[in-house]
């Protein structure tokens, strides 16, 4: 299959009001389109309007709503979502080793990181025994509800 | 003032609150649950955390997950809209005890007002007309007959632990009592093992008239022109409007020096509401420690944005205007756009695609509405406020007439269609509908021929 | 009154007229060209009727057609909105003649309003200010000189033929008159064989301030709050408000009193605007004989209905209010959102599949939007007008701002980012601008660091 | 082909969000779509639902907005569009015998009808050489621009 080609036609579909286009020759059909008025060009109007404006409504935003929670292309991964909104650790007190690394093996149950909420340190356990292949949060930095904050390789 | 205030809550009321926060140049944190990621309250705040999945109990009644967003993002202050935890006080007095101001009245008030029977007394004391009826349980024939005589028939006889119709009998004269009496007792005992009863004064045709009031730390407090919130079906109100076609200049003041009466008896500050039954006199029910779904109506007569003196009061400033500069200009309505059967009430949910807002002069929409939106079944089903202000009564018919003409939702069922009608109803033209007005609408509908739809 | 009105015009105007006639329970019928067959107007109107191909001038303009459609759906009146056939004298007596109402004022008046030499000489002879200037053609330099003198340095010399900025100069000092006379001259008549010139007072920063009025059949007529409209580029209107941040309480008598006084001069009937300019003093520029564009603002300031009122004048009801009810109640601005490069002002066609319109409080948004819409080039690039009431101007800027910043138009470039600007920018909000704001606003735009982008 | 397995498709679809479903196996294909927030949804809401409401908005309607002017299911009929607003005549005074009938052979020129418009009459010419298939106005009825007035077979 020729990605060139189909990248092509996507650009091609994004460039111009067409909605669809579709090319079947050699028993092989390609075929691409877009919905208008539908969930593609609507991910987020406003934000990316109100992100064009700083001079208008100075926009920082601390958090950004994080909406790739799924973990579609690595579908193998497990992945271990924060279950509060809370300051993320990677250590038990600073300064300290992390809890864990990337490469490491963690045993189901075993404790990954800390959400601090509302001063309670939050002991986020690992529910799988795997490897950690990447750490999804910088150490002291705010996670939402759901957030990814490790992924592991499940061991076989 | 506040320089960023976190919004703990979600639809219109939520959009409301930041369209404030905007003008008062406020900075707004929204919270949203899973299935809000792609709500407007999201979209147009400064910055939003997701605090929870679709249940509500999870995300929106989730303190912890609230005040821990408010901390991370430096958020002064929260204001709760109405619903989830508006009128929670022990919500109010974490807030409080974590440094976060509570845009609303203290926690001791939300309690206070949130027990019906202490919220009762606490009125009666201070002078407020309440329900007339026994002080608690009768006991015996003769007590029930005394109280009734005292308070006048028609009386209801309630059994305490009723409910939905049940162990509840109006008694129309002395001679009936003793029979219904022992009917309720006994419909009491084999529901739920209790044969105590109460006894209450019974409305034939209530009207449910309701005082806006505002009051800030100093002690001022002020009221609004009543607004008249009859139009109501199982207590969800439909139709509200201000001022109310039934109340005259004089009653007007009772009803406001009544509600001012409330706010000392109770030490309230911020936006509350009096709500009262009127069936010759007016009678207390309850008071309500939140900003209100019909509060645009008494906006667009005041000309007072009551959620921005909501987010003044919290903020400590002191009202900047005194009770006879509030005005009663013209005449509001709002009809509650519900995504609903227009018949049988059941919610509908589904996927809007395609809407049309109706505009002009004098018509606000009030909504959360972005295209797409999808109605998921875990919140309240209203989608929409209309609300319009003419010079006067009539006009304010015609010009909600022509509003809902061109509203238009597809993808979903709608109040609309139940609206429109309404608006077309002799009975509500002519302002003397009681609380009972829908049900009597509805079963007269339902006898018109088949081709008048809903 | 009229039982059926047929709306000659489309986009927000139409949509704005279809909205009156129905709270006047007046049934409508829209007309369209066959690129506007999927249009809001249409869509809203009881009936409608296809005219003509996309070009306006057969189908908007198309006067047969429109008169027929008019009497094939029986209806008594026609309003034209504005642009189109809203200023054609020869449309409104055609009108007349086969009996059908014209909304607007008589033909006569139209035709000598639209002639700008007639219509500046009966101000004059009403005794109305106009801009000092020449009696005509100047003959030669002693009387050039003697014109200079008597209305006072800086003077511009037109050339009769001149225009596009061609054959103009502005002379500051007795000592450049000579020169400038000569340049004038040699360069009309290079251009267009004519050397003939007239000279006029030059206004370094005037403002455009312009006065609604309503007048009845029976000689009755009123004024408004004035409109200032001095944000303008290439004499469009961008922004207005009511009332001007420049005129006090005695000034604006004094612009009414003139207003009415042009209404008297020209027999003039139903809503028409007398535009001024002002510096210092003020003066007659033109009189618009139709509904303008930036109604809205005196609308929410006066809260009077100027579409109802225009339909009710042309059925023969008198005016139903006196000069003294009209109040001036509170700040109100709108801004024009056109379909455009917000820098250069080029018009931007496309599909609007995805917008969002502001709400909430205060704010008020005409348009004919609905999604998805086809932005044509065919016609005015005014895609929406959003209008904001506020207690006072400060409060009506932060409104403006709060309901631009959640305003979202997908698919076309607009003037909103423009807009966002010009409320940011401190010439305005102090309310010290004239009518070259635009220009010199862009040219120290252009000068800011690129991180500002417009 | 499977009628039921279709059915099941469409109604698959209908209760979901998406817009198009395509299936492609042992040389057969099936495809059903729905448009979303689109021309079809679109075609004409607001009048739908007014007409679903007669006690509010008695919509009666005398000319309904004709937007089915072009011929594609026919394209080998010539049509005769209305050039402008007015009364449908087919005769030349009433009683009369209509200009033409279906089945008529017509020549370039002919006079084929009557639009009135303001007490005037306009006779409409046929612009094709050929025979009458159909008259799509009643006769004196009121038709709008580009309405299409008769069909006419063109002469080979």
């Amino acid at each position: 299959m020729d990605l060139k080609e189909i990248k092509s036609l996507i650009q091609l579909l994004e460039e111009t009001d067409l909605t669809e286009i579709e090319i079947e020759e050699h028993g092989r059909r390609i075929r691409v389109r877009k919905e208008q008025g539908q969930t593609v060009s609507l991910s987020a109007p406003l934000h990316t309007e109100a992100a064009a404006l700083p001079a208008v409504s100075p926009v920082s935003q601390a958090l950004q709503p994080q909406q790739e929670f799924s973990n579609e292309t690595e579908p193998h991964l497990a992945v271990i979502h924060s279950p509060i909104v809370g300051t993320f650790y990677r250590a038990h007190t600073q300064g300290a080793e992390p809890y864990v690394q990337v490469g490491d093996l963690v045993k189901k149950g075993q404790i990954l990181c800390i959400v601090e909420a509302m001063k309670l340190m939050n002991e986020i356990e690992s529910d799988h025994d795997g490897t950690v292949v990447a750490v999804c949060v910088e150490d002291k930095s705010s996670v939402e509800f759901g957030q990814p904050l490790f992924k592991i390789e499940p061991a076989q | 003032m506040f320089k960023k205030i976190l919004i703990a809550n979600r639809g219109e009321i939520a959009v409301r609150i930041i369209r404030a926060c905007r003008e008062l140049s406020i900075r707004t944190v929204a919270i949203y649950s899973e299935a809000d990621a792609q709500a407007l309250h999201v979209r147009m705040a400064d910055e939003s955390i997701c605090v929870g999945p679709a249940d509500a109990n999870l995300s929106y009644r989730n303190i912890p997950n609230i005040l821990s967003s408010a901390e991370l993002t430096g958020a002064e202050a929260i204001h709760p809209g109405y619903g989830f935890l508006a009128e929670d006080g022990h919500f109010a007095e974490v807030c409080e005890s974590v440094g976060v101001r509570f845009i609303g009245p203290s926690a001791e008030a939300i309690r206070l007002l949130g027990n019906k029977v202490k919220a009762r007394e606490t009125m009666k004391k201070a002078g407020i007309p309440i329900i007339p009826g026994s002080d608690g349980v009768v006991s015996g024939e003769a007590e029930a007959i005394e109280v009734a005589n005292r308070i006048g028939y028609p009386v209801m006889i309630k059994a305490v632990s009723g409910g939905g119709g049940r162990g509840i009998r109006v008694v129309q004269k002395e001679e009936e009592l003793s029979q219904l009496l022992k009917t309720a007792r006994s419909e009491g005992r084999t529901v739920c093992g209790d044969e105590s009863v109460y006894i209450e004064k019974y409305f034939v045709e209530p009207r449910h008239i309701e005082v806006q009031v505002l009051a800030d730390e100093k002690g001022k407090a002020v009221f609004f022109p009543e607004r008249d919130c009859s139009i109501q079906r199982r207590h969800q109100k439909l139709v509200e409007e201000s001022p109310s076609p039934l109340v005259d200049e004089k009653l007007r003041r009772e009803l406001g020096r009544a509600a001012l009466e409330a706010v000392r008896a109770t030490h309230y500050v911020n936006a509350g509401t009096v709500e009262f039954l009127f069936e010759k006199e007016f009678y207390f029910i309850e008071m309500n420690a939140r900003i209100q779904v019909e509060h645009p109506v008494t906006e667009a007569v005041s000309g007072i944005d009551l959620v921005k003196e909501q987010i003044k009061i919290a903020a400590g400033q002191g009202l900047e205007f005194k009770q006879n500069q509030i005005k009663c200009q013209g005449h509001s309505m709002e009809c509650r756009i519900n995504a609903e059967c227009p018949e049988k009430f059941t919610p509908s949910s589904g996927t809007i695609s395609v809407f049309h807002l109706p505009g002009g002069p004098g018509v606000r929409v009030d909504t959360a509405l972005v295209s797409p939106t999808k109605i998921t079944p875990y919140y309240d089903p209203m989608v929409a406020k209309l609300i319009v202000h003419a010079e006067n009564r009539e006009l304010a018919i015609a010009k909600m007439k022509m509003a809902l003409s061109e509203f238009f939702i597809e993808g979903i069922k709608t109040s609309l269609p139940l609206h429109r009608r309404i608006m077309e109803d002799q009975t509500f033209i002519n302002g003397r509908y009681s609380t009972n007005y829908i049900e009597s609408f509805l079963a007269a509908s339902l006898s018109t021929p088949p081709d008048l739809p809903l």
